[in-house]
């Protein structure tokens, strides 16, 4: 019973990695650069969830739509500003762009008098709400995140594997010239994308807020979905998922059953060991290249 | 070819005016200006660097040109996103094939689609160059990065094929192509032509397929076209015999090594 | 614009490639070894910073900018680097030795996290390096007998042989001998085979291995040469700071240090010069401003993270060639100076492809 | 004298304005303001004026050494003061010794801050050391529990208070029956908990600040597990319960000044509460406190000191210095050549329908002091 | 005059350069390489040749250890008598004289046409890392060496213009030329082009032929080669292999190879006459 338990807790965790995770494989398929904006763009998404609850008074789900709209639309709205010009450019440069507009948000947010440097409730209606099943105890708000997790999850898969919209985003990404001879319209995908990872990012955020409150350095626990993302395959959505569970549950029980320390870095420790038995994830395909 | 060809209107779908393409500080062509009109194969030949590449890429959009205008069907497409460019009914074969690696075969050949709405008409094209290329049906389901380097620029024509364009541009179809793929090529290229309608602008080291094939022809020398005609009449000038076909006069320049300057007359 | 008639192959492989080289560089020599009598001991202070963050930028750049293996937990060397160095002078070894084991250590750690890099590349070391910052810095924190664990520990001023280094002026003398040594070393794999093997693996793994270029070798090599810079930057740190604990080696230390190298200017020596200079200038200029600045602005929390993600923003936006690559427009710019051509510096358009194969 | 003008004093201040407690920085910059702005208004400090500097760390040693070095050597302030941060401060101090700038008043409660001993250092707050190692055993004997945990968070401030505890639990020949940790920032305490609930704790001593003590509270509730929960000054705040809600009532802290509510009982509090929120726009809180007293402090010294305000006649009248209780409900504060913290002394509260109440008197080693 | 014109009749030399056997090879479910066996004797020119997806790439890469075969094996001649290459380390690969150029051409983009041959000369350094680091007179002499010997290439290649030229920015045949330039740059005793001429126009394809019989004749240099083009390969090849789906078809001498049946039913086509291509109406 305490391990189930356990394990609960730590797929429930683990789904919170998936979550923020789907967003840095989304951003990587369609645009193979890493995004380390995205915990910061799941903290502005938190906090426009809770403007529209307490500054403008909408009620729960209106809020919720709307931060998730706001923010696909800020995320195309980013796009354009600064990362399209330099669309092309080494990923890299992609990478420390991201990094940039991290700073910024949090600066920014920061900077909001009275409000930035503070830590925010989100007012959500399954607050504090508890199933108990054949002993076990469920936490709503887990739940909740499990559920829209998975949905997300078969959503962009689907997008992906079959929309023609989401081939085209990967062939931009793999070979950009290529796409432009084709009559990709690449900036405009790159647009969608970056707007999707931000409503995904929005998602995560307004799940995540229950859980961990809102505040300006929420953003930090991508930290964390990076492992995630990487021992399932870092280009794998479902690999994303599986490997939040892994490093949840491995975080769980580390947790339990090991001394001190172990829970914190149990995450990296498990990437490392990844790395070397299986560098490609465990749903990464092995590649290299034909000459 | 026993069908009748279409008959070549006077009406350039394509035309470069005095355009200028530039690398940072080199200077790739220098005022080019040439046209392609509807319904003929046009080619351009030149040497190693000559600029014919770089042609291409400004046409479609990926250089953008210093000086120069282009007109595609009538419309000014200069310095637009390539995007935008093949939307117009343009589509460019690269050189050294530029795939989607790590895509399938089959999508790759959609994504050379990606302009057109007809999902009938697109699965009826990819029946079509499936029966040009055979091995592209076997390994459809393969990423086109493992394929070998003739069949990667196989799926890079038929990808081209797939957007049933106005105008096709060919950098070097024939690459790394076996001499029967290569012909194949070629009557495959002049087929389209003659039965579609499809213009062409043809790029091509194989002087004497491309000059076989085309209608027109213009030499590039140094980013600068040095001579234009008929491939009829280019096929008879002596300078292009002898540097461009290989055909020369015995002893010219058999063992030794000594080039004969190039004069066009 | 400059001609250098060249006469014989060994002009070609000379470090200062002409007069106007020997002059300028031997000019700024000059200057730093006058620092002490020329400004304020702030600056001094500063500029021993900037040297120190320098030579930890050269360790980098090697790795990022020549091998083009990017290391997101390169802090973890720093601090291996730190905390040998602490401890072992704590325990009264003098500075030279002390520095060779901080070297030697963090070149060790290196090697061990060099190896993931033999099967990994791309975002992928980028994680495992992350990951490795992290496991490190919690061991740090863990160690409690020999780290001091999170309360940190004090060390000792440099002791060389029974003389202290106990003034700013003759730490910021040591920095700048360890900081010109660093340099040319650089300097002088960059010209030689090794240097070489490196460039090759970042750009084409596949072409430089059927050159004979033994790849799990050189990426090794090259993760314990970064990581043996970080590591005496890190023990000079530790000196000039006199306090370490774990979290200043955190991954935010290790962002530091990848932004220091990327607005420098990726691939080049001059790089992690400059961006070392900008790395430890920016907040001090920013907090210059802030007090003209209205208070709501100049005042409100937060400001130091904006205005360090819009610079860098600015930068990768603007000059993705990084301060370095500016340098070189502008000094093209003025040799060039009646001749120069609106559309020479324009930016090619380029096209991004898929790092996934190399 | 450095930072000491016929007209002017300039004080340096580093605090974080834009890392992970940029919320308490900014408090307490602004209490140090409200302070100084109401010494200037009534003529400063013997006819000089107070001018405060105040620089960003970011919660990063590296930042406040360079913000330090700028202060001192730049700025020539005459004294640090408020500097917030155990690591913050360890790493400037040095710089400051060098110059023979007083640390005065650190916003940190760790020991290194008096100890080890040196003339520059001085320390008003009661140590999360000396926090623990008194509540504890109190608890324990007014409780009568048997089994006590921990979890703290994983670094000096945490550590502190499991030291503390550790000290205060061997004096009653107890020992902690499960010691759990976790990283700072961390969000999820699930197998924490689990580990104290299996060790069937009564009582929980909290090494942690805001969003862990909820966490940790939180998913203790949920699991079923009630044991009381004994925070230390960290925990501290009016955050606790606004965020927390109902399910924080009943945690116990250790605390000197009382959080000012500006619906408070006492009319003092209530007026000077008040005051802040107008002049800034935002409700006070115990660092806002902190960062007036600081600077009052300063100030009542320093005129002490008179004309020739200089770094040893502040040290003369420091060390024979006496402050007595204020407003806010701190312990009486003494200082003298040797002793350079100003009192070992804390209290409980207890959030009661959500707010903190001061539930018991001073205590010293003594046991609760006599009022 | 020249090979194609008289082949003259290589000596049977007692032990071969090379020698695959049974060689296979299997991605998935495509055998790209099935049961091939050759000998490249020494000091000859051999090609490969066959339709796309032969298997010619394939035979490269199992030479050059980039893959390892899934039966068969290839000895190779060595500096120090026989080796089993088929057991050796990708990068020693060069070491032992086997040096490569690619299809798809893979130079070190980011680095100029001399610094990309000096790479070449990877497998003839004589310093060690301390000695680099501290660019000792061996290091400068070393350098000095290896700068002469890349200008040899660069004269031979006839590169002089290109040599300060970022690679990046050479059109497609000066990169073909270059990867030759560089493999030639590790002093190789064996040659392996892919597809040397793909790219260049008929002038260029005279030089490339003119340049590969030097390196046979004038440098010693052991030559094995893919081709596709037939007029490159009856000139300076001494014998033909043919494959097609990576079995051996014919092998021979160029002419022999050339009038096989099977071989012009599988690659070679009806090539001479092209004029049906051209527009019937005038
Ligand atoms: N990216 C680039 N940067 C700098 N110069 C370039 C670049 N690409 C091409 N060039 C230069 O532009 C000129 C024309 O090149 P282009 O590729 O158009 O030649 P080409 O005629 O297609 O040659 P090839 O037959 O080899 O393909 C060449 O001199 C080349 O050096
Ligand atoms: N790594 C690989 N994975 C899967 N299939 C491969 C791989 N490498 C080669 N192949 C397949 O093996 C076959 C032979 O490829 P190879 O590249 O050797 O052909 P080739 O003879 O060089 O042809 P070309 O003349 O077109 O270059 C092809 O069908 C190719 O798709
Ligand atoms: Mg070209
Ligand atoms: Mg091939």
């Amino acid at each position: 019973m305490q391990l189930l338990q356990l394990v609960i807790s730590g797929i429930a965790q683990g789904c919170i990695y998936g979550l923020i995770a789907l967003g840095f494989v989304l951003i990587y398929k369609a645009t193979e650069t890493v995004s380390f904006a995205q915990g910061e763009l799941m903290m502005l998404g938190a906090f426009g969830g809770l403007a529209g609850m307490t500054l403008l008074g909408f009620p729960y789900w209106l809020s919720v739509l709307g931060a998730i709209a706001a923010m696909a639309l800020f995320g195309m709205v980013l796009e354009r500003v600064v990362i399209r010009p330099i669309l092309g450019q080494p990923a890299f440069s992609i990478v420390m762009l991201t990094i940039g507009i991290g700073y910024v948000a949090r600066g920014l947010i920061t900077m909001i008098p009275n409000i930035g440097t503070e830590t925010h409730m989100l007012p959500v209606p399954y607050k504090d709400q508890i199933w108990h099943l054949a002993g076990l105890v469920l936490n709503v708000e887990q739940m909740v995140v499990i559920g829209v997790t998975g949905v997300l999850c078969v959503l962009l898969y689907t997008l992906f594997r079959y929309s023609k919209l989401g081939i085209a985003m990967q062939a931009a990404s793999q070979n950009q010239l290529a796409a432009y001879y084709m009559g990709i319209p690449v900036k405009r995908l790159n647009g969608i994308a970056w707007g999707l990872a931000a409503a995904v990012a929005a998602i995560a955020g307004l799940l995540l807020a229950p859980i961990t409150f809102v505040h300006a350095n929420m953003g930090f626990i991508g930290l964390k979905a990076f492992p995630a993302a990487v021992v399932g395959g870092f280009g794998s959505l479902p690999g994303a998922i599986v490997g939040g569970l892994i490093i949840g549950i491995v975080e769980s029980l580390s947790g339990f059953y090991l001394p001190d320390g172990f829970k914190d870095t149990a995450a990296y420790i498990v990437v490392l060991i990844m790395l070397v038995v299986k560098p490609n994830g465990l749903f990464g395909e092995k590649l290299s290249k034909k000459v | 070819m026993s069908d009748t060809p279409p008959p070549i209107s006077d009406q350039p779908v394509l035309k470069l005016l005095n355009v200028e393409s530039a690398y940072g500080p080199i200077k790739a062509i220098r005022g080019v200006s040439l046209q392609v009109r509807r319904g003929e194969i046009a080619t351009v030949l030149g040497s190693n660097g000559a600029g014919k590449t770089t042609i291409l890429k400004t046409i479609s959009g990926i250089i953008d040109p210093r000086k120069g205008s282009i007109e595609f069907k009538g419309s000014d497409i200069t310095a637009q996103d390539p995007a935008y460019i093949v939307q117009q009914g343009l589509s460019h074969v690269p050189e050294g094939r530029e795939v989607f690696p790590l895509l399938s075969v089959h999508d790759n050949l959609l994504m050379g689609a990606y302009t057109r709405k007809d999902s009938d008409g697109v699965a009826k094209d990819m029946e079509g160059v499936y029966n040009y290329f055979p091995i592209l049906r076997e390994r459809a389901n393969q990423n086109a990065g493992l394929l070998s380097g003739g069949q990667q620029q196989m799926l890079s024509i038929s990808r081209a094929l797939m957007a049933n364009p106005d105008l096709i541009l060919l950098d070097e179809p024939s690459l790394g192509l076996s001499p029967k793929l290569t012909k194949e090529i070629f009557e495959i290229v002049v087929r389209i032509n003659r039965e579609r309608g499809t213009t062409i602008l043809l790029v091509e080291q194989n002087a004497n397929m491309a000059l076989n094939a085309s209608d027109y022809g213009y030499v590039l020398e140094n980013g600068r076209i040095v001579m234009e005609d008929t491939c009829a009449r280019l096929r008879e000038k002596d300078d292009i015999k002898e540097f461009y076909l290989g055909l020369k006069e015995d002893g010219v320049r058999g063992e030794r090594r000594w080039k004969k300057k190039k004069t066009w007359r | 614009m400059r001609f250098i008639f060249k006469t014989d192959y060994g002009q070609d492989i000379r470090l200062a490639k002409h007069g106007g080289h020997l002059f300028w560089y031997g000019a700024l020599m000059l200057v730093l070894l006058l620092a002490p009598w020329l400004v304020q001991e702030y600056w001094l202070a500063q500029l021993t910073f900037v040297l120190i963050y320098a030579v930890a930028g050269l360790g980098l750049m090697l790795l990022a900018g020549f091998t083009g293996l990017f290391s997101l937990g390169h802090a973890a060397f720093l601090g291996v680097g730190a905390y040998t160095q602490a401890v072992l002078t704590n325990m009264g070894l003098p500075f030279p030795l002390a520095l060779a084991c901080a070297a030697g250590l963090s070149a060790a750690v290196g090697l061990v996290v060099g190896l993931p890099a033999l099967r990994v590349k791309g975002i992928y070391l980028g994680i495992a390096t992350l990951s490795f910052g992290f496991i490190v810095e919690e061991v740090l924190a863990r160690w409690e007998s020999v780290t001091g664990g999170n309360s940190g520990i004090h060390i000792k001023k440099p002791d060389m042989f029974g003389w202290t280094l106990d003034s700013g002026e003759a730490f910021y003398f040591l920095c700048l001998l360890i900081t010109v040594l660093a340099t040319l070393g650089i300097l002088n794999l960059l010209r030689s085979p090794t240097g070489r093997a490196f460039v090759a693996i970042r750009d084409s793994e596949i072409s430089a291995q059927s050159m004979g270029i033994h790849l799990a070798y050189y990426k090794t090599l090259s993760f314990a040469l970064s990581a043996a810079l970080a590591g005496i930057a890190g023990a000079l740190y530790a000196h000039q700071l006199q306090f370490i604990s774990p979290d200043q080696f955190n991954i935010l230390q290790s962002i530091d240090l990848l932004l220091m190298i990327v607005i420098g200017g990726v691939g080049s020596v001059h790089g992690a010069f400059l961006g070392a200079i900008f790395l430890i200038t920016m907040p001090q200029a920013i907090a210059m401003v802030k007090d003209y600045l209205p208070p709501t602005i100049g005042q409100a929390p937060g400001l130091q993270g904006l205005v360090y993600g819009v610079v860098l923003v600015a930068f990768v936006l603007f000059e993705p060639l990084g301060l370095y690559g500016r340098w070189l427009k502008v000094r093209t710019y003025l040799q060039m100076f009646p001749f120069y051509r609106k559309g020479m510096f324009k930016r090619q358009k380029s096209f991004q492809k898929s790092d996934r194969l190399k | 004298q450095q930072g000491v003008s016929p007209t002017e004093i300039t004080l340096g201040s580093i605090q974080d304005l834009s890392g992970p407690l940029a919320g308490f920085g900014k408090q307490a910059r602004l209490g140090m303001l409200l302070a100084v702005d109401e010494i200037n208004e009534q003529g400063g400090v013997s006819g000089r004026k107070l001018k405060l500097l105040v620089e960003d760390s970011g919660y990063d040693p590296k930042k406040a050494v360079l913000a330090a070095q700028k202060l001192v050597n730049q700025d020539k302030i005459f004294m640090m003061v408020g500097h917030i941060g155990t690591a913050q401060n360890m790493a400037a101090m040095p710089v400051q010794f060098d110059k023979n700038v007083i640390n005065f008043f650190p916003i940190t409660a760790a020991r290194e801050m008096y100890e080890p001993f040196h003339k520059l250092k001085y320390s008003f707050a009661a140590t999360y050391y000396d926090q623990m190692r008194r509540a504890v055993p109190q608890m324990v004997k007014d409780k009568g529990i048997k089994k006590v945990c921990t979890i703290y968070q994983d670094d000096d401030f945490g550590l502190e208070v499991l030291r503390g505890g550790e000290a205060g639990l061997k004096t009653i020949n107890m020992d902690f029956t499960e010691k759990t940790s976790f990283k700072r920032g961390a969000t999820d305490f699930s197998s924490q908990v689990a580990k104290m609930k299996a060790a069937a704790c009564e009582m929980v001593v909290l090494g942690t600040i805001i969003r862990e003590t909820i966490g940790t509270i939180g998913e203790s509730r949920k699991t079923g597990f009630n044991p009381i929960f004994l925070g230390s000054s960290a925990a501290y705040t009016d955050l606790i319960h606004k965020l927390g809600g109902k399910a924080m009532d009943g945690l116990y802290a250790t605390m000197t000044v009382q959080n000012p509510y500006t619906d408070e009982q006492s009319p003092q509090i209530r007026f000077w509460a008040n005051k802040y929120k107008t002049k800034f726009n935002e409700d006070p809180s115990v660092f806002s406190v902190y960062g007036y007293l600081i600077i009052n402090t300063f100030a009542n010294v320093a005129s002490k000191a008179g004309k020739n305000l200089s770094t040893d006649s502040f040290i003369k009248v420091m060390d024979t210095l006496t402050v007595p209780p204020d407003i806010f409900g701190s312990t009486t504060i003494t200082f003298s050549p040797t002793k350079r913290l100003g009192s070992d002394a804390s209290r409980l509260s207890q959030i009661q329908d959500s707010k903190w109440k001061v539930v018991g008197p001073y205590i010293t080693d003594g046991g609760p002091a006599k009022k | 005059m020249n090979a194609a014109m008289n082949p003259t009749p290589v000596q049977p030399v007692p032990q071969p350069l090379l020698s695959a056997r049974q060689l296979s090879v299997r991605f998935g479910g495509v055998l790209a390489v099935n049961n091939v066996s050759f000998d490249v004797q020494q000091g000859e020119v051999f090609t490969l040749i066959g339709p796309n997806g032969a298997g010619k790439t394939t035979v490269f890469n199992l030479i050059s250890r980039i893959y390892t075969p899934t039966s068969g094996e290839i000895d190779y001649l060595g500096p120090q008598g026989l080796i089993r290459l088929t057991e050796q380390a990708p990068q020693d690969v060069a070491g032992l004289g086997i040096a490569r150029t690619f299809q798809n051409i893979e130079l070190f983009e980011h680095a100029t046409v001399l610094h990309n041959l000096l790479i070449g000369r990877h497998t003839q350094r004589k310093t060690g890392l301390w000695q680099d680091l501290l660019f000792t007179r061996t290091a400068r002499e070393a350098e000095l060496k290896a700068r002469e010997k890349a200008e040899e290439v660069i004269e031979f290649l006839d590169l002089q213009h290109h040599r300060d030229a970022m690679v990046a920015g050479l059109p497609y045949g000066v990169r073909k030329v270059v990867e030759v330039a560089r493999a030639l740059c590790t002093e190789p005793k064996l040659l392996l082009l892919d597809e040397p001429s793909s790219g260049l126009n008929v002038e260029e394809t005279e030089d490339m032929a003119f340049w590969i019989q030097d390196i046979k004749n004038d440098l010693g240099i052991t030559v094995l080669m893919v081709e596709h083009d037939m007029t490159l390969v009856s000139k300076v090849s001494d014998r033909v292999l043919a494959m097609n789906q990576g079995e051996v078809l014919a092998m021979g001498t160029p002419r022999e190879v050339q009038s096989d049946p099977g071989v012009i039913e599988a690659y070679l086509g009806s090539v001479d006459d092209v004029s049906s291509l051209r527009r019937q109406t005038a």
